[in-house]
């Protein structure tokens, strides 16, 4: 099976043929691949280089654990990988960006409004959780579109807090991006 | 002296009005003394550990601290209901609230910790000051008690910028704001307040100037009830991220023996000012030029206690019990001996990637390292649920060598070992500090990690080997899917139990 | 000096030629010191932690360590073809064995331990005898080399009984028979040249006179290539069970500073006499009235090397490391201070109720005890399956305190934190010596497991307690299956998966 | 539900009849019993006293570690109860017994002969295993009435060694006891 595999900005493209051997965007290594019995930590000897990894699956995406670092991965097979091409859907990084809140809280303050323009790292929301309060900022230059919440609202994991768009994207379009 | 409000008593049943880590701590040292534990927990740690693990446990309220960790008279109730004869506070929750040693006092219970006076001088940052500049310890200066926002403002122009808004009530970096220019006070001001009021239930400030280059260095102290106070040196805990602690280390790198003991001796003075007993730290800024200035007292077991643990080889906790039992000190100053070098990483859920912000979730698998040299403590296992009602810190890893730079390579050593799984943690931030060649030759100061520090320059280096296992997995788990159409096949629901399907690879 | 066949070399690459924790001792101080590392494996340990851990990794043969860790020629290839420059035998398997050192040098491979000619001298107990008594070292008295079973039926009679059949290659009580009376001489031998053919490969024994309360107390050596030798004080391994040392601490509670040096200048002597460099250790026989005999040397590291790092700071792997790379000893004898106490439990799968029968199968659970003043060694997981072809040693527990009952209370507190699940352990007979007065007091030799301490006298304290929890787990269990007629229930199937579960009792 | 629960020479009853309340032996506890997130680790607060153990099933045996000790808990229903009574099969000492290997091993040597008596405590068999010679010992007095291996024999796991009968037992009717 040939998989086509992005972590980051780096693709590879990753071949599994037989049991012992894979090519690695075309270069061929032996393998020892082995789930261990350490719920999800999985060893592989590659050429005789060992590697040790946790690996597991949340939300669509590979999540790998190796000496400390945690890495977000993306598999998909030949198949899946040229439907999400024909889709346009492959690395996308323009478009509209939610900012979601990465835990429950409460909102202290939102220093931006809508029709707003913000700069990438401009603070977007300000949410106390933790004990601290936590600055959400922007990810990329942008308008804000919506702003869902309001300073003193409780909020959710996961909760859509603000909507910023791309700035030449026209208002009521951007869905589609 | 004025430790009258301290009952010693031989103790045997201790009651942890605390969580995490730190109760774990405590729980350990009373085991290790013979003395029964009494745990408390609210509806969010009713599985953690230090619940599991004490002798006994009681259920104290809903999870916000407020409604659990922080009642009062809740917890009076439970120690009088349990029989348990002393209060150990921890650090955080109720550890520096002079009416909670006060209640315990009341109710007839040793509280493991200094005086009710002492702790209500020192919790109050600006008659701290006062007292302090006194009795000669050299102060950072700042404005006097009481000003209003006006006055503040006023104030500011003397002591010129940059400057920090301090809350009187503080701690913990909580309700502070550096200011580095006076366009920005106002808002400073505003949301210190806010903060202050949320955290203490008490919003005032005041201004401090705040010493540009400055090392953050503190002296642990402990005091029995005769009056003998001694210091076990000195930890550095420069490495702030706004004003948490994030490493520490013991010794310094620029305390020198002629330093330590002229800070130790005015640390000592500092205590002796307010009649202390039991364990407390003295935190100084010490500027380019080695001069050192009393920032505020902490009258309770603190964090970074383990590295100056690794260092003396003295049990800080189980001396804290020792000394409320009325025991006096076993050794004297001369016997304080330091050797080695020990350093502390906070392994926090959060993101140093991503402006760290805190990651809460189910922890899915935690593996600790171990070996020569590594201490871990935690109260963090697999299964554990980070919660935004606590403090994102998951555990303290602690690694000693006989020199620094030993320790520092152990350290990395035992980063690359640890797993944590479920949420995101700042070890590779902890990991790029110890790659950072500032931090291995000393050249840091309170202001390194946010303004000369990034995590933009690390190249996390295994992308491809997770490009390679993650596609593995996603291969075999593809494989075994489509292997579920076969009809009785059983083991295709084992696939995460590996014992059978490793048997038959072989 | 003799010393012709060690090649110093700046090695970045090290071959650990062992397995199980030691294998991950050696690793963690390779990592430590930036040396890359290259485990072998057998097919019982595809999964084990050293392999996985290790920077590369190779398979070198089935379980049998016959077939696989004893293979010097295999292992010697791997070496070669994994670019190491170094080899490190830990203890057991090759680390004694002279001709693997020599295959190594001839390899152009650091060989990290002494000398082979070091190795090959003490390695024969009886030449071993000669050569420290020729250098002025006490001995025990025994029968001369090579004597067929007439004479040393013989000569027992000048020796006189109890006396010990020993086997001339011996090491950690293979080949070795305690006898008291002359009726079980002749049997004796037959047992020990049989288990000394097995292990070593040479049935050549002798005798030994067995002092009636000896302790057992070693000297643990550091010795450079420049010929400078230093002691790092003592250990004491009296608690033995069929001479395998079970529990060990430093220091000893019967050796003073002035008895202390006298042992050091001793064993530095018997090091001297076979021009000895790396770590090594003198084990001697000390009687009631403290005079000391020489039993033999190990010319390797020792399975307890970890009580003597705790009290003295010193990193003893680290320095056989850097003592192979060439480097001279960085401290001399006044530097070497012994501070505090530390103890090892060696943690066995072993049922300490029923003769200490070893214990195979898998581990299901192993979550270690942590904190401060404990340090586990170990290459045991959950999943890790426990079989009869190496040793029963699952780990070693070793707890430092500032005093010896300190490191004792702090012992029973991990102790009773260690979860083994899946297989039996010996932790009971460890708690139960912990609360032992005769430990507690030091009253102890090398008999005194085998002839004075039984598991009989134990009341495990807490059976009511299980009775409960198994009843209230067959009852939950019970509950559960009884449900799984209803159809469409999925949560049944998620038993074990708590998160769920738990999440919707609150 | 009733519960009849054997520890070693300890019998208890044990009444499970509310959720939070248990009977033990006619005493009443309030109880907080919580498995825990980790594998099989189980928490009990008894009238507020907390235990933790590991239970684990084994064999028609629940396994109770409870800090550091190893507990065999057999835990018997009302009707499993009643049952093994009729059959007489509650608490067994008597009768034959198979000494059984506990692990893989070579058989050193068999100090023992069918017919033999032996007392308690004596030597039955010498089993090399994990690199020690290993001596299996007779459980209680008896006659050997069976010896299944030689020396020099691999065994495996639980393969019957030898079995020694009730001295005062007719030989070959021992089976029915």
């Amino acid at each position: 099976m040939k998989y086509f595999t992005t972590v980051g900005d780096q693709q590879y493209t990753i071949e599994i043929d037989h049991d012992n051997k894979i090519l690695v965007n075309g270069e061929r290594y032996d393998i020892d691949f082995q789930p261990s019995p350490e719920g999800s930590v999985y060893s592989l000897l590659l050429n005789n280089r060992s590697l040790e990894g946790l690996v597991e699956e949340r939300e669509d995406t590979w999540e790998v654990l190796i000496r400390g670092e945690l890495y977000e991965v993306q598999v998909q097979d030949e198949r899946a990988f040229r439907l999400a091409k024909a889709r346009g859907t492959v690395a996308t990084v323009s478009g509209d960006v939610n900012i979601i809140s990465p835990m429950p809280g409460i909102i202290v303050a939102v220093p931006v409004s809508e029709g707003e323009h913000v700069s990438k790292g401009d603070k977007v929301i300000i949410l106390e959780s933790m004990k601290m309060e936590n600055e959400l900022r922007a990810p990329r230059d942008g308008v804000v579109r919506r702003v869902f919440v309001q300073a003193g609202a409780g909020v959710e994991k996961n909760q859509t807090l603000v909507l910023i768009g791309d700035p030449d994207a026209q208002g009521e379009e951007s869905d589609e991006a | 002296m004025n430790t009258d409000t301290l009952i010693p008593k031989n103790f045997n049943k201790l009651l942890i009005a605390n969580r995490g880590e730190i109760a774990m701590r405590i729980l350990r040292a009373c085991h290790e003394l013979g003395i029964r534990t009494v745990a408390i927990f609210s509806d969010a740690d009713r599985n953690a550990m230090h619940v599991r693990q004490a002798h006994e446990a009681y259920y104290i309220g809903p999870p916000p601290a407020r409604d659990s960790y922080l009642l009062i008279d809740k917890i009076i109730e439970v120690a009088k209901q349990s029989g348990a004869e002393a209060v150990h506070p921890g650090y955080g929750f109720l550890a520096e609230r002079a009416e909670f040693a006060q209640a315990c006092l009341d109710a007839g219970l040793v509280f493991v910790g200094p005086p009710v006076n002492a702790i209500r001088v020192m919790g109050d940052k600006q008659t701290a000051r006062q007292t302090v500049k006194a009795a000669g310890v050299p102060i950072v200066p700042g404005t006097e008690p009481g000003l209003d926002d006006a006055a503040l403002i006023q104030a500011a122009e003397d002591i010129g910028y940059p400057l920090l808004v301090k809350a009187s009530a503080g701690g913990g970096g909580k309700g502070m704001r550096p200011v580095h220019k006076s366009a920005d006070l106002a808002d400073s001001i505003a949301a210190a307040r806010r903060e202050a009021m949320a955290a203490f239930g008490d919003d005032t400030v005041y201004l401090e100037k705040m010493l540009v280059g400055a090392r953050h260095i503190e002296i642990q102290l402990l005091a029995d009830m005769d009056g003998n106070i001694i210091h076990l040196g000195e930890r550095e805990c420069s490495l702030q991220r706004r004003h948490q602690k994030l490493i520490e280390e013991s010794p310094s790198y620029v305390v020198d023996e002629k330093l330590r003991q002229q800070m130790g001796e005015v640390a000592v003075a500092a205590a002796r000012a307010v009649d202390y007993v039991n364990a407390g730290t003295i935190e100084f800024l010490v500027d380019r030029d080695k001069n050192f200035y009393f920032l505020e007292m902490n009258t309770r077991l603190q964090v970074e206690h383990p590295v100056t643990e690794l260092v003396t080889g003295i049990d800080i906790v189980q001396e804290q019990l020792r000394i409320s039992r009325g025991r006096r000190l076993r050794i004297n100053q001369a016997d304080v001996k330091m050797s080695g070098w020990a350093i502390e990483c906070r392994i926090n859920a959060e993101d140093p990637y991503n402006n760290y912000l805190p990651s809460t979730g189910q922890i899915t698998a935690s593996r600790l390292p171990t070996g020569p040299g590594v201490r871990v403590d935690t109260g963090v296992f697999p299964g554990y649920e980070v919660t935004p009602y606590y403090d994102s810190m998951l555990s303290k890893l602690v690694c000693y060598g006989e020199t620094r730079s030993e320790a520092v390579l152990r350290m990395r050593r035992a980063l690359e070992e640890y797993r944590i799984m479920g949420v995101k943690t700042n070890i590779p931030f902890h990991q790029h500090m110890m790659d950072s060649h500032r931090f291995l030759t000393g050249q840091f100061d309170t202001s390194f990690v946010e303004e000369r520090f990034s995590m933009d320059e690390r190249e996390a280096p295994h992308q491809l080997d997770a490009a390679i296992l993650a596609t593995l997995v996603a291969h075999q788990q593809g494989q075994k899917a489509s292997q579920i159409v076969a009809p009785g096949d059983r083991d295709t629901s084992n696939w995460k139990w590996l014992g059978r399907w490793e048997r038959l690879q072989k």
